[in-house]
């Protein structure tokens, strides 16, 4: 394990997660989500949590933020928070 | 200095799981908008399955995958040598929970767009007052 | 085929879900009789289940033919065994009482709404029957994706909402307990509830373990709407349509509690849940505030629905109360209140079930002369009333009398007080709608020309499951002696007194 | 509600962070995990069910129900969009848009218009996306690839990282990536609703039905120890093979649901006009 990788996308990953609750759009807020996942996804390969880390980035990275898209496609952009 | 480091990533692991996790509690409390809260619900989950990939990991071990080929089955296998496979295991069920309960979600928050044509909970609380 | 029963009676339910669901596209009337069979069949195995468990004790069942700590095994004592025969039944009844509301108000998604109905089912006799920690977590979600799935197809209005804020709360709760699960997996290297208790006891002054117990319990509560955090329950239970109301509200609270009191006698004894944490009474004080703010909630609703979803909440104050005072006596009366209030919910869902398919209505004004207008109904009601009361020799009262006994016995007055206003309180309620019922005339307060029948009562499709139901709390009352003696005095540990 | 979203979140953090003390070191290979249950897994995999990949054999074998309802949590996940978003009623849309394929001219269709009978137009969405050649051309070359790469994921889930989960939702992103870069109605015509949901019921009756299969055969649920004359191979094959065959109905499973979810989702039910 590389420590200095492991050390910076394990803050990276708090700084996407903190961005995609903050961002006042929502369709920004779903990419960041896909690019936590992502992260989430190198992280876990990095554990050697192989398997793990190919469903995330299948689903978390992939489908899951095809979701949001849609969803957000199909009803507004807007938000207060 | 090496343990040092590696005590310092260690323990680092631990706080980012509880604070992703913390993040993704109070945006799924203190948010008003729908679609933001399913974001904040995906990172609580992702968070948990954080930890229980870390408690899977060990010091020296490699990919949960056998080295097999031809002969391969005459060598013993030694539980040190590999990580601990059933974590991962729990976890896929976790992250498939996780995009079920996200697509149920956002079905109901299509229906809720549909009917009030808002996604922020304040409006559509104060449209339902109104009537 | 009846050493297999422990299997079955989930796997039964699952394949017919498949079948349900692929009929909804070919042939919609082949969903029901289908559906029918297979909660027969399911029933059918759990109480044969008992039976067995009965005679032969403990019944266990290895999946995959794998032993216990590395596969998924079954583990079936007298307390699980109760608790599978109630639901089953229950869903079986509720299933053929709501077949024509189901029919009436989604006409088009018949297939579907029965495929999710047999796959809660599913999901509840799984979580009731397994051994393994995280087995119960995956169970756990399918009964609540179905259940919101179920619950959002209500009122157009409101039921999504009331749905959503459900999920996000759902959501949170199965994942502190699977978050408590991690935490005892951390520790013991085990995800099998025996196995994890046969760990334990080295490990009681483990910070790990204690925090796995408080955020395992706290996901529970939260699943079952224990006081401070019921937010979600009302709304949904009040806004979904009549056939899933009257099947969530008997089943999914009490499941919880039934797993919260498998996790304190199994996995974590009660010499650490009672001696070693000393939370048992700051928890007693909970459920007597949950139990008075219930009450007092459901006297300022106006109408029959909501209403009885407060009710819930003071019930599920009860059972939480009962089974943390942490005796005998508490205990049995919290076993036998799953029983009870499961069946008195489905008593009083049922009456609302069919007095919406009749008025269209919940609210205290369309109960105006109901008496007169659908008098069968209104007498289950009664009965169903006098067992939430506690009157006997309805079943209510029995349980009841166990959980006041087990408040002296562990002279936590608070509680008795509570238990005691809580039944003042629905002597109350349930007589303003006794009587709005039979002496206010029936009011032609919906606008448009409706001329009162003397009686329009409801099919006998849904009367007469509804008059098992209420025979049922009669007769569980009568036969309290039997289940206390023959079923849970076995469930009990030796230790506690 | 900031403020009590705040107390909450610190407070369980607190709460977690305290515990965190008690635990073994972070990685260490003589904590419980690594040395209660976990051994017999990584030791015995090969001798009691020829399969390399450890997390292949735990997941659908060892814990296999757990997987069993892991797919069960899919498809109700599936049904319950379905139920919650599906709109039967076809309404006439308000303006439907077709565009002259060899000019590129776009027509405004009002409700109830009818354009004549011809080759020449293509229906496209309201929320009009411009056309653009590259984007179509490089998804079709793509997809054959995508889902070939799918089923090898699925098929080698024996010896590499994959299996079922991922293949199914690389199959079901395949078919989504065709319903973007086209529309929805393509995809739509390729893979019909009642051949999806179909499918779907059919992906997770292949796993349970498996285990009812052992049942019937005479052990217990799901172990495929009882398929081995069936098969016609010896025990520890037939449960390599039982493995095979529960991967393949998930695989099914799990790319139809996500078709079907993402279709309901995308174009809120009507089946019409998508992302």
């Amino acid at each position: 394990m590389i420590w200095q990788l492991d050390l910076a996308i394990l803050t990276l990953v708090v700084i996407v997660g903190i961005g995609a609750i903050t961002v006042k759009d929502l369709l920004g807020a779903a990419i960041m989500f896909g690019a936590y996942s992502f992260m989430m996804c190198l992280l876990w390969s990095i554990m050697g949590a192989v398997d793990v880390a190919f469903t995330e980035a299948s689903v978390g990275a992939g489908v899951s933020t095809v979701f949001f898209v849609a969803a957000v496609f199909r009803t507004t952009r807007r938000t207060k928070d | 200095m090496g343990d040092f480091i590696q005590a310092l990533v260690a323990k680092y692991n631990y706080w980012i799981y509880i604070t992703l996790m913390m993040i993704g509690l109070y945006a799924m409390i203190a948010k008003n908008n729908l679609i933001k809260k399913i974001v904040g619900m995906n990172i609580f989950q992702t968070a948990i399955i954080l930890f229980y990939v870390s408690i899977g990991v060990k010091k020296g071990g490699t990919l949960p995958i056998i080295e097999h080929g031809h002969g391969a089955h005459s060598h013993v296998v030694h539980a040190v040598d590999y990580i601990n496979p059933l974590p991962h295991v729990l976890m896929l069920t976790a992250i498939v929970v996780s995009v079920a309960t996200l697509g149920v979600a956002l079905a109901l928050g299509i229906r809720i767009y549909n009917r009030y044509h808002t996604l922020e909970e304040d409006e559509i609380l104060s449209q339902i007052r109104e009537k | 085929m009846s050493q297999h029963y422990p299997t079955l009676l989930v796997t039964v339910p699952l394949l017919a879900a498949f079948i349900i669901s692929a009929a909804g596209w070919i042939n919609k009337r082949l969903c029901f009789p289908f559906a029918v069979a297979t909660l027969t069949v399911a029933a059918y195995s759990c109480v044969g289940l008992l039976f067995r468990v009965l005679h032969e004790g403990v019944v266990h069942y290895r999946l995959g033919g794998w032993p216990p700590p590395w596969g998924i095994a079954y583990y079936v004592d007298q307390l699980n065994g109760l608790v599978l025969s109630v639901i089953s039944v229950s869903a079986l009844i509720n299933l053929i009482a709501s077949k024509r509301s189901i029919e009436r108000e989604f006409p088009e998604k018949i297939g579907p709404f029965y495929t999710l109905y047999v796959l809660f089912v599913t999901g509840m006799l799984g979580i009731t029957v397994t051994g393994d920690a995280f087995n119960l977590y995956v169970l756990l979600e399918i009964g609540s994706l179905t259940g919101y799935a179920l619950i959002a197809m209500g009122d157009k209005d409101r039921a999504p909402l009331a749905s959503l804020n459900y999920l996000y709360m759902g959501t949170i709760g199965a994942c502190f307990y699977l978050l408590g699960v991690g935490y005892l997996y951390i520790v013991t290297g085990s995800l099998n509830m025996v196995d994890i208790a046969s760990i334990l006891p080295g490990l009681y002054q483990s910070k790990a373990v204690m925090t796995a117990f408080i955020i395992c319990m706290v996901g529970m509560w939260i699943k079952m709407a224990f006081f401070p955090l019921h937010g979600w329950l009302p709304n949904a239970y009040t806004f979904a349509p009549s056939a899933s109301s009257s099947l969530i509200a008997p089943l999914m609270t009490k499941v919880m509690i039934y797993v919260m009191i498998r996790f304190i006698l199994t996995v974590f004894t009660p010499k650490f849940a009672f001696s070693t944490l000393a939370v048992s009474d700051s928890v007693v004080w909970l459920a007597v505030i949950a139990i008075v703010m219930g009450a007092i909630f459901a006297l300022a609703q106006r109408d029959l629905k909501k209403m009885l979803t407060y009710i819930i909440v003071a019930e599920v104050g009860y059972m939480v109360g009962g089974a943390w005072l942490g005796n005998r006596a508490g205990m049995t009366g919290a076993i036998l209140h799953i029983v009870n209030d499961a069946l008195m919910t489905l008593c009083a869902f049922l009456v609302v079930g069919n007095i919406v398919y009749k008025v269209k209505g919940y609210s205290f004004e369309d109960l105006k002369g109901l008496f007169s207008k659908m008098p069968f109904t209104m007498g289950a009601f009664v009965i169903g009333a006098l067992s939430i009361i506690g009157v006997p020799p309805t079943c209510g009262f029995f349980s009841k009398w166990y959980l006041i006994s087990g408040a002296i016995q562990a002279s936590h007055y608070g509680f008795v007080v509570a238990l005691l206003f809580s039944s003042l309180v629905n002597v109350v309620l349930f007589f303003r709608i006794i009587e709005i019922g039979y002496y206010e005339p029936f009011g032609d307060h919906h606008g448009h020309d409706h001329h009162p029948e003397p009686m329009a009562e409801a099919p006998l499709s849904m009367l007469v499951p509804l008059f098992i139901v209420a025979a049922g709390l009669v007769l569980v009352g009568l036969y309290t002696g039997d289940i206390v003696n023959h079923i849970i005095q076995f469930v009990i540990p030796k230790g506690l007194l | 509600m900031k403020i009590t979203g705040l107390i909450i979140a610190v407070l369980t953090g607190a709460l977690l962070i305290y515990a965190t003390a008690d635990f073994p070191a972070w990685g260490d290979p003589a904590s419980p995990a690594s040395t209660h249950v976990s051994p017999r897994y990584i030791e015995k995999t090969i001798e009691e069910t020829a399969v390399p990949n450890m997390v292949t054999s735990v997941l659908a074998d060892y814990r296999g129900y757990d997987t069993m309802f892991e797919t069960t949590v899919i498809f109700s996940a599936g049904v319950a969009c379905f139920l919650l978003l599906r709109i039967f009623r076809r309404e006439e849309p308000e303006e439907r848009l077709y565009r002259h394929v060899l000019t590129g001219v776009t027509i405004h269709v009002k409700k109830g218009g009818k354009l004549p009978p011809s080759d020449d137009f293509e229906r496209i969405d309201t929320e009009w996306t411009p056309h653009d050649l590259i984007i179509k051309t490089m998804c079709r070359l793509l997809i054959p690839f995508i889902q070939l790469f799918a089923l090898y994921v699925i098929a080698h889930g024996h010896h590499s990282p994959g299996g079922g989960f991922q293949g199914g939702v690389m199959l079901g992103a395949s078919v989504i990536v065709l319903a973007m870069s086209q529309d929805l109605r393509t995809a739509v015509r390729r893979l019909r609703e009642k051949v999806d949901a179909l499918l779907c019921a059919t992906g997770v009756f292949i796993y349970a039905g498996t285990g009812a299969l052992c049942l019937l055969l005479g052990a217990d649920f799901l172990n495929y120890r009882a398929l081995a004359p069936l098969l016609n191979v010896d025990p520890i094959m037939a449960r390599s093979h039982g493995i095979f065959i529960v991967e393949i109905g998930v695989g099914i499973a799990v790319m139809a649901t996500m078709i079907w979810i993402y279709s309901n989702v995308s174009s809120s039910g009507k089946y019409d006009e998508g992302l």
